[in-house]
């Protein structure tokens, strides 16, 4: 099994779920972030006192795939995440070692 | 030292609770004490003179008691600006753009008010046929003394700005219209001139001296408007449909899901504008009396029924009733009731909220889906068909029980709505909205092209994207984090 | 294109300040112009005419006075139910059931406004021992005119729609007991058949013509309550705790840490309610003289000094105050001196309030542990309790030179309270507590079984714990992501 | 089940609005019937005991029609505090200070209270040069009686607790220099000595009877201060700036950033600020008569030309307009506004909230950064700068077509500032001026220093960075998880 | 060294929790996340736009174990946050090279 | 490479960054979690009821560094986000198969 951990700009989230879910993948979960990296940020300004803002909403999708799934999956990410522009994010692949579904026990890649 | 303070601090409270209950007996003691008189009376006597004083004081209290109400009410229909407007329309867009949406109130609290008093005040009600003149500009002649075309009793001076919190609020509902796309210098633009160019003359044809819909003052088509129905909410309702239709649409509507950000802010926004509508609709009575009562209520009737129709029809549909139906409601039979309050019964309040709940209900949900315009906050579903449903059964349930306004020529009070069966007054509502219809439709295409080409009136894709209120104030909304 | 616009604004911008300025000084050049004139007087003359003229200007003029504050104070009673206790509730539960805590009292504003119109006023305030009549159903016969039974100044329709306020906040109190976990349909329909049944008996026999407890009105156990301590805040206290023991714990209370999701929203209603309740106090004495501004100095200090009460016995306790302990005593404040603010003077005022903040303070902490009922945002340890403490020390502190309620044949006033010697007022006011309670609790219980065999009081356990505001309305209060 | 109750319900509903348009109808037909009388005059009959009686019956309408737009405007002002004041700068802290910000607020509404009753009003409004005396200790001789001294027809009951409203948000305004660091005891404590010591004499002087700035009261150097400029704002900014100075820099500044946690916040509490004002401004015309319409424009006007300056300056350095900049310019403009609301025309108020907008502007961006002291709020940049120009500019434009306060021997009116030709009151102004500051500055520090050795003024630096709410008030703002 | 994460509904974390701290597991790290996966979400309605919120509020707990301890851990986590209902979510373990205690720099399962 | 996951203080993360931009080091994910350890928490009090708040606030940052930089990293975090007392927080490794710069699709090391 595979973790895929792909930040991505939050307004392409809703594309790329639904590309993974025509592709029939659908266990995933989404996490809220900030990030810092190449793309520059905006300032602000509260009573003159000026505030760079370099980190950025970003959206981080965190989903364990079956081996076999794994291309099809970060494929379909890059693929509707992409826009060209910087900024648009990175896409790492980790190994994991065991995977439980809490409601049966259940094991392994069956679990997910 | 933690410890010590607190220690400290506990004695000293402990002390002072002792001492003030002390206080208190001793107080308590007193409080017969206090004598009970009232204002002595002046010496009397049967003179002219002293009836003259006495008229005069009659006259005085009179002013003050009225002018108390007025000021009050002043105070109210700003509130319905701020915060109650830029709370509602803030609540209901996406995070990023919700300061923009405040901003947008907030800017004609200010600007609108420097604009009435160099010329909009005599342009609005100045004299005229469809626009007033210059007399009152930079407020010439606008002191403690009554104007007595429009108000018998109150300083001219609080007729003055009780009608300018109208001035502010109206070019605020087009916002709703707009939101989440329009730049920020350009709806300053675009609020200037429509100020000028379509508020101003609307307002006068309608209330002002001379113009040619005033009921009061005897217009060519006396078109019934008590608070605003056709001024107000056509005006900026048909505004917003074209300002909408202008913009185009945000994107990725309707595909992307917009849900309100805060349903919290819009619903605190909702209650104080409907708290705020008592100042503006029986405000609008110019007076204290009985008219100003009426108006009161049949005002409170007409959103409270309207709930009811919204969030009924919504449960018949979805089997839910929502917060957004019920203050969406509020508001659609708040604006419907604008124009009729200081005409109708409560009776036929309850039912111009009903027919105002389920109508606007329906063109929110089904015919804005049909046509597939963007009215982001649907200004124009709302204010627009509120306001047009309201004028039209103003001259249905007006009647000269509640405010005998026509007067034959030996004074004797007429009959006023198709109630009291005068049915020819439904036709001149009917020319009172398509003259105000017409006018606010064409005067906003022409103004929105001239912006556009002035500052741009839409913000670019990216701009669209980050949220206004990063790229059009440099500010966010909440700093959660730190 | 983003930069010429820019460069055109500020020049635009630039421009404008130099004419703004110059407009500026030319106005105020012309400021002193402005004339400060009073209305001119009509001509004098000692007639009879005239006379009779002047009288009817006087009371035209008081008339427009009172009339000009009890609007306000109506607007004011609003506000404290709409955003007011919608905020102070919404508040104080998990964000999962905010909007269906808001949901409910809005829904109050809406739906008890319709019931009074059709048949709730004139069960309130038309003549009976126990209940009024049906002579104002459909408000017939509530007009301009002043009704003399309860106002002699201000038109009936300002005392009906100022009444028809404290009925749409006394059934919101209750939801404050039932939070989390009732249904809403069952909720509506509860507070129909209560508002029917329970509000509308006892606000007829406390203040309506005939009422047996109506102390202005002779009635045989003459209660006093200025404002509603009993007819408001025990009724609603009262039926709150009976709700609380009928719907049982919220799933998890009260292991499970439930702190409020927003203080500040409480912290917002709390302050709203503090203000809107001069309205409910002030406004109680029906006109705009020295017992209004007499109520309205008690109603602050009762509030001010139940917040010192309540957080000096938080920090002997925790050696801290917090917000909601200052909130929650100035709550308790303003309810116990509802019943006594036109009765006492300043001094006493300060004395309820204190009592009223430890007292509440230790119902809350002390008592509910103790038995260990889920009452979920204390509606009963703050209105029930906090009501009867006002209702009794109303007794103690009540006197005639605040307010010479009570007169002998002869038509002399009569001493009222103990502190004017006339201590059966408290065994007046222990009356009136018992009958309010004792009505309001079997009312509940019968009303909640009938509810409940209608639409089912209590959501189910899955509905609980994924939140009110979805399952019930099909909404979440924030849409803060995206 | 789930299925079944929504069927009763929908059929209920069903029936229910046919029911209801029923019974619409049925109303709406009897709606003319409601009769449109008014109060019946007593026989006329022109006696001398008719005329007394007349006479007495002006005094009392006029009473009530002052009375009613007092009692409005003290509620008005209390919303200022709360929740006006706690909302704008609870938002501009962040989050882990917030309900901190709103405490310290609304200690100032519960403590400041109990205060005045037992000796503040008596040291404030009692008689005497530099303070008041103790003639009015525990309100001993308030009433409904007016004080003559002060407001010849409202009840001192109500004058007494419309100033009390002010001497509530006075110290209230310290807080935002003081925030986020400053212990709650150490706040206490120190409002408590500060409002004796310094709050009470200035207030005396400024407004008290026998006061030497007292320029209605014929003072030795009569300073025209109509609502509050010195004694309230330049009182509070200046001691502000000392606290700031005293307590010293937050942890981190200026180097961490510390935006406002929620500019929505900050923004509701600006606009109730806004609307609250017109009780604080027109309210002290003491009466609801020209003055204090006249009042009100001003008040208004002062505002929206100071937003207007504040976001012109934005604009021209930034090329964008904040929404913080846009309330903050409204506050500065109130604030100048206060001193000369009762004293000059609409354009002169446009000119002098022009003036303040762009003023607060440079002292909050530019003096404050040169300087570099943590006046965290800038509670000193906008009430102390903004006071102080408001104070010296209302000599420059005051005339007695407005307000005819000063008079010769004749008691003839004489010429009241430079517009009128009269230079010197600048000079008198600023004599006012500069009395305030030292006396509040030396103040202070002194009572800092006691305040310090009583229970410390500053957090430890842990608690700081842990956040007030938890560490002084032991909750936390939101619990939004869970 | 063995890191557990466990996405859990919201409402079991407390139990989780105490259960953990019982068993003298102390340290963990918790945060919001919303997870898409079999279980059906509901759908929401504005205005007469219908919404269908197919990502549902749960809670994910990071704790890196040794890896004596790491059956255990997940046996307790699994135990505490079933309730047998779809949406009880997942338990993924995976591999950890090095921890660090910042505090005082200590390195290896001593820092846990 | 090698992923980083520390769990720090949220008043050092200011610091943190930027030690970390001044090193070069740009990319990095930033979320806000709660975290459960040796630090003790405190009570907080509604009208009587009492809660001990043991989830106190902390940030994390994620990131994905070639293996050559993690040591002067890990370095950089500890050094800047000691404070010496309890609560500091713990440093995290562990491999990562492979990254993807989703703009370009650029792979390995590159990608970072
Ligand atoms: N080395 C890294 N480790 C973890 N997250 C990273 C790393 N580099 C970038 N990110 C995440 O990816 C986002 C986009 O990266 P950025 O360099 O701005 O654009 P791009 O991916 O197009 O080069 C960043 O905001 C950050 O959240
Ligand atoms: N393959 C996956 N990768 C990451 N998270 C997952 C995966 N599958 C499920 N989840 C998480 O577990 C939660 C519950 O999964 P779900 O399929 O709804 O129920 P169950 O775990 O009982 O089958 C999801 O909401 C999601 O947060
Ligand atoms: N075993 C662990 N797994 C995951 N996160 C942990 C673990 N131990 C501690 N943490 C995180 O580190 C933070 C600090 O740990 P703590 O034990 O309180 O202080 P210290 O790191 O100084 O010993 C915790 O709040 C938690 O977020």
């Amino acid at each position: 099994m595979k973790k895929i951990e792909a930040t991505i700009q939050p307004s392409r989230f809703e594309s790329v779920k639904e590309a993974l879910l025509e592709a029939g993948i659908e266990g995933m979960t989404l996490i809220e972030v900030r990030g810092h990296g190449r793309q520059r940020g905006h300032t602000e300004s509260y009573r003159g006192r000026e505030y760079s803002v370099d980190l950025l909403p970003k959206v981080k999708i965190e989903m364990v795939v079956p081996d076999a799934l794994l291309d099809t999956a970060v494929a379909i990410i890059v693929k509707s995440a992409k826009t060209g522009q910087i900024g648009d994010g990175k896409v790492f692949i980790s190994n994991v070692d065991e995977a439980i579904r809490i409601r049966n026990e259940e094991r392994g890649e069956g679990a997910l | 030292m933690g410890y010590s303070w607190k220690a400290i601090s506990r004695q000293l409270i402990q002390v002072g609770i002792v001492i003030l209950l002390i206080f208190l007996l001793a107080g308590a003691a007193r409080a017969q004490a206090t004598p009970a008189a009232t204002p002595a009376a002046p010496a009397p006597g049967v003179t002219p003179e002293h009836i003259t004083q006495l008229d005069q004081g009659v006259a005085a209290a009179q002013s003050s008691a009225d002018n108390a109400w007025m000021l009050a009410s002043a105070a109210l229909v700003l509130l319905m600006t701020g915060p109650g407007l830029a709370l509602f329309y803030g609540g209901l867009v996406r995070q990023k753009n919700m300061l923009a949406l405040m901003m947008q109130s907030f800017a004609m609290m200010a600007w609108v008010t420097v604009l009435w008093a160099l010329v909009g005040y005599s342009l609005c009600f100045g004299s005229g046929t469809v626009i007033g003149g210059f007399e009152h500009a930079f407020l010439r002649g606008v002191g403690i003394a009554p104007n007595p075309d429009y108000s018998g009793t109150v300083p001219q001076l609080t007729f003055m700005v009780y009608q300018l919190m109208f001035a502010i609020i109206t070019p605020a509902l087009i916002t709703g219209a707009t939101a989440e796309r329009m730049k920020f210098s350009g709806t300053v633009v675009f609020v200037t001139l429509w100020f000028l160019v379509v508020y101003a003359p609307l307002a006068h044809m309608v209330w002002g001296k001379g113009g040619f819909l005033n009921a009061a003052g005897g217009g060519r088509f006396p078109t019934l408007d008590f608070a605003g129905g056709t001024v107000v909410h056509i005006s900026s309702g048909v505004s917003a449909l074209v300002c909408a239709l202008y913009l185009g649409k945000r994107t990725g509507y309707p595909k992307m899901p917009m849900p309100p950000h805060s349903m919290m802010l819009s619903f605190i926004g909702a209650c104080l504008l409907w708290v705020g509508w008592f100042g503006f609709n029986a405000g609008s009575a110019l007076a204290s009396n009985g008219l100003a009562s009426s108006a009161f209520v049949a005002t409170h009737f007409g959103a409270a029924a309207a709930v009811v129709g919204w969030s009924a029809a919504e449960w018949l549909k979805n089997g839910k009733v929502s917060a957004l139906g019920a203050i969406s409601g509020a508001v659609a039979g708040l604006v419907a009731i604008t124009p009729a309050a200081g005409f109708v019964g409560p009776m036929p309040a309850l039912a111009i909220g009903l027919t105002a709940g389920v109508g606007c209900f329906l063109m929110v949900t089904r015919v804005k889906a049909f046509f597939g315009y963007d009215d982001a906050l649907d200004a124009f579903g709302i204010h627009g068909a509120g306001g047009t449903i309201g004028a039209i059964l103003t001259g249905v349930f007006a009647t000269r029980s509640i405010n005998p306004i026509f007067h034959d020529v030996a004074g004797k009070s007429m009959r006023v709505g198709w109630i009291d069966g005068h049915w020819q007054q439904v036709g001149n509502q009917l020319a009172g909205v398509l003259i105000a219809w017409g006018f606010a439709a064409i005067g906003t295409i022409a103004l929105l092209k001239i912006t556009d080409s002035l500052t741009g009136v839409r913000v670019s894709e990216e701009e669209e994207s980050q949220g206004l209120d990063i790229t059009q104030h440099g500010e966010e909304a909440y700093n959660l984090e730190r």
